[in-house]
């Protein structure tokens, strides 16, 4: 980021040694501009929390007023309809509908958590219903918390409102508790990871959705009958892959479609690039759209040959194709995640 | 066990007024008398003194006593004294016990009452703690004058080549097929910029004639058990397949060798290539070849055409594939490990793209490749090309928590400089760039070293790299300059990282293998980091070079000639005392459960087979340094603490209290 | 009392000298040099100072093998105990086993200090400070600390569990029992290692605590706080008002009343188990069938016996945390090799000494067969 | 001696830095109270939780062990297995009702004179509030 911008995590590092934090963050530019991809932090040969620190200084600015208003309304909107997408939360199931998903209060092995984006966004609405299909083909016991599901938190915490995020947490948890929730598969790797690293005090698993396709085929229990004859190549979330180490079961998921031929980018696994969607950075214009990351990527992508761009995370999703269609590159590749690939194979 | 009556003699010192001023010395002595079994109970100005000395003397000659108290000041001060001086009477030195009345009463108290009551408890406690002890024997053991270096690199050779001027028999177990370790690797040496091959090649050749040296190459060490002074070691020596006395190194096998050119050289790094029998690297010591066993299709496959290859071109009949592995068995007296680092693989860094773009290099590989032995001939060609951007990495696997080194390497910095020196003299169009943290030329002529690179244009920029990628044919080197706080690029042809050392795999193995414990960073661990560098807690076994922590040439010639000295100092007087208060077993009532050898540091408790399925515990007195662990863990109290023991112990408390 | 006194008391005079004391003696078969028949001739010959100095008076294991087979009814275990309690009016004590720590637990309880024994409650158990059920808890919170996770000599058991198990199979039954937190140490030990004095001031203190709580039962897990309670309490400080039960007992009467019930196991491989009776449960107290029939009311459990069961079966190893030698070692690797033997997958023990002991010597050894507490299979299997 | 609660303390002291801290507080003449009395063990890791619990059997008020910083152990790690034993001997004193704030560990080197001295205070000064056991003087 700091390639692009002024953001320079070193300096606010500096700043918080000796100055008043709040003072610093107020007076530097760039803290919103971080995505949280985490790749600093896990460079730091001194182990050094670099993302914490920025969460903090976010945190001090909120509680300061000074929020960009789109993060603002974003934030109004958790507290309000319970998602970042000012709809309300009467909707949050519509995508559902038709599709028979059993609600997890009819008791359930795993409960898949849709994640706002999936539920809300138009294009993402597909990945869901993919993963739906996918696990219904599958057998899996499954059902999902419908309109009673609620924001996990992760990106409103990343956005420095914590006080928002343990509320969030605390009633997710109360919620998972009161039906008995064993097992949690997400659509997003940001849901799955705040679950998994920052809900003290909870006692279920949780698996990423392509963990489980994966192991689903691994049993035998998915077979596929279509094949894709396509050169595809795999973009790595910052919060699937660097932070949670989860790089082979998206991969092996795809190798097990037939026709598919996957082909890796010189920035593969924990060299990822990061394409900008993480931190609340999906409410946050950038300011020159010139060098967005997503656009590098993407070109990353053709220089390999690829003609479909996987991706098993809904922001990476919506930052890849946005470029794909503001460049007029439709014809050349197209952003795919894994669980329609999946489906379309099936 | 003593079954004698115990006559106790209590003094009491005055120490000048600096006991008697806060301590009332008479009504101590009068109390003391009071106790059972004391039967002379005395006050005197000066103790330590002759005549306070020649007092307890003729008190032990004249009444019979076979136990003493002096009650003065720490047993830290004059313990010694006072054993003397019974000893001279005639009585085990260890039948004293000192109160100290002086450091932890009289000076530390100001209240004259209870100075005093206390001095009494602690008197009274001395008395109640001697009256339980036993005599115990002083023990000497022989020191055999011959000693066990293990690893044959520079830390290793120097050790064998300084224990064997001094008229030791020295046994050198090297594990490859030839000496020289790491350092026959290197090209140049920092700062002198003196040819390694150069220096080295003298030593390596003067082990190899040294008559007091015997050299067992290809070989590992698999046991050790004794302790110091009598050592027994178990030695495993390869097969070479290939007849030691009969071959001339003459080359021929591996000229005819059907695999040749086709297996990767260990010495170059994977740079280079070589055949099935080989010799490391020219100026091998001893210069013999092996058969590397993993690829020779005869052993592995048991064809090799209609008959090997290399038997054939032979003319001296050396090669024999019936030779089998052999155990050397060797008494020594002293040990010294000299086993060496690993590199860190620049794998864990992925961010780096090590092992995924060629040009991508560890510093070692670099070495090779400028090294006029390497696989270049010293030429720096990447693809066949000369490189025209050079950048350097430093801190790669070092002062890095993230792969768990938090250590500095030491020699990266300079290995740096040094290289990017020799690029520039081959080279001196190239644009060489060092990426760094902190440079770290603290030796002599480093710092100078490090101006004079700079002065060659090399460019520092302060900031590690973040990431490497391709960028076409070449490399993206992306990184801030935290000085300007900027972002900076740099394109790249060669990068070479400046990989750190790390302990060898197999530490741990050979640390279990020789009792000996490791620092939090994974090297073995010195007794005392300044005061006692070479010595581990193993008497009889010194550390020497990398093994012990990273090190440069010098240093690491330094602590060799340290360790070698620590091993002769032993072997020169031929006998060595050990401790007196140990550890002993009840036998009977040992169940044989292991506690103790788990929590031993030493390894001197050992579980003994008696009869089948029945183990017993047995320490080894020479080896047990008596800190009493053992005793604390063991359950069925088998296990008493000499001049420690419980009862003793317990009626100190009940004497205080 | 003196030698002859106690030759008397324990009918030691009517020793025929056959020798099926020494022979039964589960010490003496490996360690000849120990001999009950030798101890009671010294005795009757008058020389009773020997015996009290001899530091095999502490290797006995007060097993009870002897006195059982013995044809005269000679009463060797008492004969012991008054021995020792002569011996130690001299000063004369065992070797004891972790440094004694056991030994001073147990002293320090007959002082009036505020215990925190009863921290392993857990929420989900249900206990009163009041009530006609007193669960006796005995040593188990001490236990935790020296043998449990982490402890001094960790053999991998978390003792306390057993007193969570025995109060979760009282709440099943309906029982709402006493804990107390001012409960003592039984003081068992004490008495067998003949410190008469502290076995009273713990006595005493335990039936003030008692009867504090208005308690007329008392239930007992740990055998030898059973035959305390039951036996010694009334022997030296007279007739009590309380009934004393063993859990075993308990649960087999309510088994029979159909009270006690077990999940059905849907498994056709019954698990084979085999059960080590202690000698304070069985040869003393002579509780012998109501464990088993509590393991034949178990779905799923085949009870395979070992060689030596009931009256005959062999003795843990150790007692009174004295003694505890090599002798002790092969006693208890002979006894886990004989459960072994049955094919069983699992040791049942009743005792929690017992278990600590033979974990004990399963430590560090090649023999494999699981060690577990009749407790915890009842609560694993109850319905 | 005065009509005050005055605590018994036994201490333990290992050979090699805190025997020696303690002597060189006596050498620098600084002060502290004399209710604690020294037992001289070769290392911290000898004094078993058996000494610990007659100690207070016996009478003792309080139990302070002092050995070398973690690293610095004459025997490696001594310290650090005393360490893990107290631990459990202090839950253990606990559970037995003496109270663990009565049994501390502390680390003192052989150059930490004023350490010592300051630890013995503080040691007894709590021990002194703390009051006898049994709660009644025994004094």
């Amino acid at each position: 980021m700091l390639r692009k911008s002024h953001f320079n995590i070193r300096k606010f590092i500096y700043d918080t040694f000796d100055k008043d934090a709040a003072k610093v963050v107020f007076e530097r530019e760039g803290i919103w501009d971080c995505t949280t991809c985490s790749a600093c932090l896990k460079k730091c040969p001194k182990g050094v929390d670099t993302t914490g620190i920025v969460m903090g200084l976010r945190s001090l600015m909120v509680e300061d007023g000074r929020i960009p208003p789109p993060i603002r309304d974003a934030l109004k909107s958790i507290a309000i309809h319970k998602n970042p997408w000012k709809i309300s939360a009467e909707e949050r199931s519509k995508w559902a509908e038709g599709l028979g998903v059993k609600n997890i209060s009819e008791g359930a092995d795993i409960l898949y958590y849709v994640g706002c984006t999936p539920a809300y966004d138009a294009r993402l609405q597909k990945v869901a219903r993919a993963i739906v299909e996918i696990l219904n083909r599958a057998g899996v016991d499954f059902g999902i918390l419908g309109n009673e599901e609620g924001c996990c938190g992760s990106e409103i915490r990343r956005m420095g409102d914590v006080w928002t995020f343990e509320y969030l947490a605390e009633e997710n948890i109360e919620i998972f508790k009161k039906y008995n929730v064993k097992k949690i598969v997400t659509t997003s790797p940001h849901c799955y990871n705040t679950f998994k690293n920052e809900y003290k005090g909870a006692n279920f698993e949780v698996q990423h959705y392509t963990e489980l396709v994966a192991s689903l085929i691994e049993e035998g229990r998915l077979s596929f009958t279509h094949q894709i004859d396509k050169t595809v190549t795999y973009h790595d979330p910052c919060f699937l892959g660097k932070q949670n180490g989860i790089f082979d079961p998206p991969r092996k998921v795809l190798t097990s479609i037939p026709g598919i031929k996957l082909v890796e980018m010189d920035r593969a696994r924990e060299r990822s690039l990061c394409c900008e969607g993480g931190g609340g950075r999906m409410w946050v214009e950038s300011e020159d759209s010139e060098d967005r990351l997503a656009k590098i990527r993407v070109g990353e992508a053709m220089d390999v040959g690829a003609q479909i761009l996987a991706t098993s995370c809904p922001f990476c999703l919506l930052t890849l194709e946005d470029v794909v269609k503001t460049g007029d590159l439709e014809e050349s590749i197209k952003v795919m995640d894994i669980a329609e690939l999946v489906k379309e194979a099936l | 066990m003593e079954t004698a009556e115990i006559r106790i003699g209590v003094y009491i010192c005055h120490c000048g007024i600096n006991i008697a001023s806060t301590v009332d010395v008479d009504r101590v002595r009068d109390s003391i008398s009071q106790l059972p079994n004391v039967i002379v109970s005395r006050d005197f100005k000066y103790m330590c003194s002759d005549p306070g000395q020649e007092l307890v003397r003729r008190d032990i000659k004249e009444k019979g006593l076979n136990r003493i108290v002096v009650a003065s000041c720490s047993p830290r001060m004059h313990e010694p004294t006072f054993r003397m001086t019974i000893q001279q009477a005639g009585l085990n030195p260890y039948c004293l016990e000192m109160a100290n009345i002086r450091e932890q009463c009289s000076w530390v108290h100001e209240d004259r009452e209870y100075a005093t009551a206390k001095a009494v408890k602690l008197v009274s406690a001395a008395v109640a703690k001697v009256s339980l002890l036993e005599p115990l024997e002083e023990k000497e053991v022989e020191v055999r004058p011959e000693a066990l270096v293990i690893g044959g690199g520079i830390a290793g050779i120097q050790a064998s080549l300084d224990i064997a001027d001094a008229g030791f028999k020295v046994y050198l177990v090297e594990r490859e097929p030839s000496i020289g370790g790491h350092m026959a690797q290197l090209d140049k040496t920092f700062p002198t910029l003196d040819c390694s091959a150069c220096i080295l090649t003298p030593r390596m050749v003067e082990v190899e004639r040294h008559p007091n040296i015997e050299l067992l190459s290809y070989s590992e060490v698999i046991d050790v058990s004794g302790y110091i002074g009598n050592f027994h070691v178990k030695v495993r020596k390869k097969p070479r397949y290939i007849a030691m006395d009969k071959c001339t190194g003459c080359g021929m096998c591996a000229e005819a060798c059907r695999m040749k050119g086709k297996i990767i050289s260990e010495f170059d790094v994977g740079m280079g290539k070589r055949s099935v029998p080989y010799i490391p690297f020219p100026y091998a010591v001893p210069s013999k070849y092996t058969i590397d066993p993993e690829n020779c299709l005869f052993i592995t496959k048991g064809k090799c055409g209609k008959s090997p290859a290399c038997k054939d071109a032979c003319s001296s009949d050396a090669i024999d594939f019936e030779q089998k592995e052999e155990i050397v068995e060797l008494d020594v007296g002293t040990i010294v490990v000299a086993t060496g680092f690993d590199l860190f693989d620049a794998r864990e860094k992925p961010e780096y793209g090590y092992g995924l773009y060629d040009n991508v290099l560890s510093g070692l590989e670099f070495e090779r490749l400028v090294s006029s032995s390497g696989p270049t001939q010293g030429k720096i060609v990447i693809d066949d090309k000369e490189p025209r951007d050079v950048v350097f990495v430093q801190c790669v696997g070092s002062r890095d928590k993230s792969v768990g080194n938090e250590y500095c390497s030491r020699v990266c910095c300079m290995y740096t400089a040094k290289q990017a020196h020799l690029i520039h003299e081959k080279l001196p169009d190239a644009k060489l760039t060092v990426f760094y943290i902190d440079i770290r030329a603290f030796g002599k002529g480093y710092e100078e070293f490090y101006d004079r690179v700079r002065e060659e244009g090399v460019r520092y920029i302060r900031g590690n790299v973040s990431e490497i990628i391709k960028k076409g044919d070449r490399l993206l080197v992306m990184a801030e300059d935290t000085l300007l706080g900027e972002p900076v690029d740099i394109e790249a042809d060669l990068v070479v990282l400046a990989t750190g050392i790390v302990p060898r795999k197999d530490v741990k193995e050979v640390g279990n293998l020789l009792k000996i414990s490791r620092s939090p960073d994974g090297f073995f661990l010195e007794s005392h980091p300044k005061m006692r560098p070479v010595d581990t807690a193993t008497d009889g076994i010194y550390l020497a070079g990398c093994a012990q922590g990273p090190k440069d040439i010098p240093d690491t010639v330094a602590q060799a000639k340290g360790a070698a000295s620590s091993a002769m100092t032993k072997m020169a007087r031929g006998k060595v005392k050990v401790e007196v208060t140990t550890a002993s077993v009840d036998t009977f009532v040992c169940r044989g459960c292991g506690r103790c050898v788990e929590v031993c540091e030493y390894g001197a408790p050992n579980l003994e087979e008696v009869e089948p399925g029945i183990f017993v515990s047995q320490i080894n007195d020479s080896i047990c340094k008596g800190c009493g662990a053992c005793s604390v863990v063991c359950p069925s109290g088998a296990i008493s603490m000499k001049h420690f023991k419980n009862e003793q112990i317990l009626s100190q408390i009940a004497a205080v209290i | 009392m003196n030698s002859e006194a106690i030759v008397k008391e324990t009918r030691a005079y009517h020793c025929l000298e056959c020798g099926v004391c020494t022979s039964s003696c589960p010490v003496a078969r490996v360690r000849p040099s120990f001999s009950p028949r030798l101890l009671v001739e010294k005795a009757l010959f008058g020389f009773g100072d020997e015996i009290v100095r001899d530091r095999d008076l502490w290797s006995c294991l007060v097993c009870g093998r002897c006195t059982s087979r013995c044809p005269s009814n000679v009463d060797y275990l008492n004969f012991i105990k008054e021995m020792r309690i002569e011996a130690s009016k001299l000063g004369e004590k065992g070797l004891f086993s972790h440094d004694g720590i056991l030994n001073t637990i147990m002293e320090l309880q007959s002082l009036s200090l505020r215990q925190k024994r009863t921290s392993w409650i857990t929420d989900d158990l249900e206990v009163a400070d009041e009530g006609e059920w007193f669960y006796f808890v005995g040593c188990l919170p001490y236990f935790d600390l020296v043998f449990g996770e982490g402890g001094y000599c960790d053999v991998g058991l978390k003792p306390t569990e057993r007193a969570r198990n025995t109060v979760r199979i009282l709440n099943k039954m309906g029982i709402k029992p006493v804990v107390s937190n001012d409960e003592r140490c039984c003081g068992h030990d004490l008495l067998w290692n003949g410190d008469l004095e502290g076995f009273r001031r713990l006595a005493e203190l335990n039936l003030k605590t008692i009867e504090k709580s208005g308690a007329k039962k008392v239930i007992c897990l740990c055998p030898e706080g059973y035959v305390t309670l039951k036996r010694d309490y009334p022997s030296y400080l007279g007739e009590q008002d309380i009934e004393v039960v063993q859990l075993y007992q308990l649960l087999a009467d309510k088994l029979k009343e159909g009270k006690l019930n077990f999940v059905e196991n849907g498994s056709d491989n019954p698990v084979k188990v085999t059960f080590h009776d202690p000698c304070s449960l069985g040869r003393i107290a002579e509780i012998y069938e109501e464990p088993r029939e509590i393991l034949s009311g178990i779905p799923g459990i085949e009870l395979v016996e070992m060689e030596r069961n009931r009256a005959d079966a062999l003795c843990c190893g150790t007692s009174g945390w004295v003694n505890c030698s090599s002798c002790s070692k092969q006693i208890q690797t002979e006894r886990l090799k004989e459960a072994e033997a049955t094919g069983a997958d699992i040791l049942l023990v009743a005792c929690p000494k017992c278990g600590i002991h033979l974990s004990c010597a399963k430590y560090n050894s090649d023999i494999k067969i699981e060690i577990k507490d009749i407790t915890d299979l009842i609560v694993e299997k109850m319905a | 001696m005065s009509e005050e609660f005055e605590p018994n303390i036994v201490g333990f002291a290992c050979n090699w830095c805190s025997y020696a801290g303690a002597d060189l507080a006596g050498t620098s003449r600084m002060k502290y109270p004399p209710n604690i009395r020294i037992i001289r063990v070769m290392c911290s890791g000898r004094v078993s939780p058996s000494f610990v619990l007659k100690a207070f059997q016996m009478g003792a008020d309080g139990v302070l062990i002092t050995g070398c910083h973690p690293g610095d152990c004459h025997y490696i790690a001594g310290n650090l297995k005393c360490e893990k034993t107290m631990e459990t001997t202090r839950k253990l004193i606990d559970v037995l009702g003496i109270g663990e704030e009565r049994l501390r560990l502390e680390w003192v080197s052989a150059s930490e004179g004023s350490k010592f001295a300051d630890v013995v205070t503080d040691f007894t000064n709590h021990i002194r509030g703390l009051g006898p056991i049994l709660g009644k003087s025994q004094g």
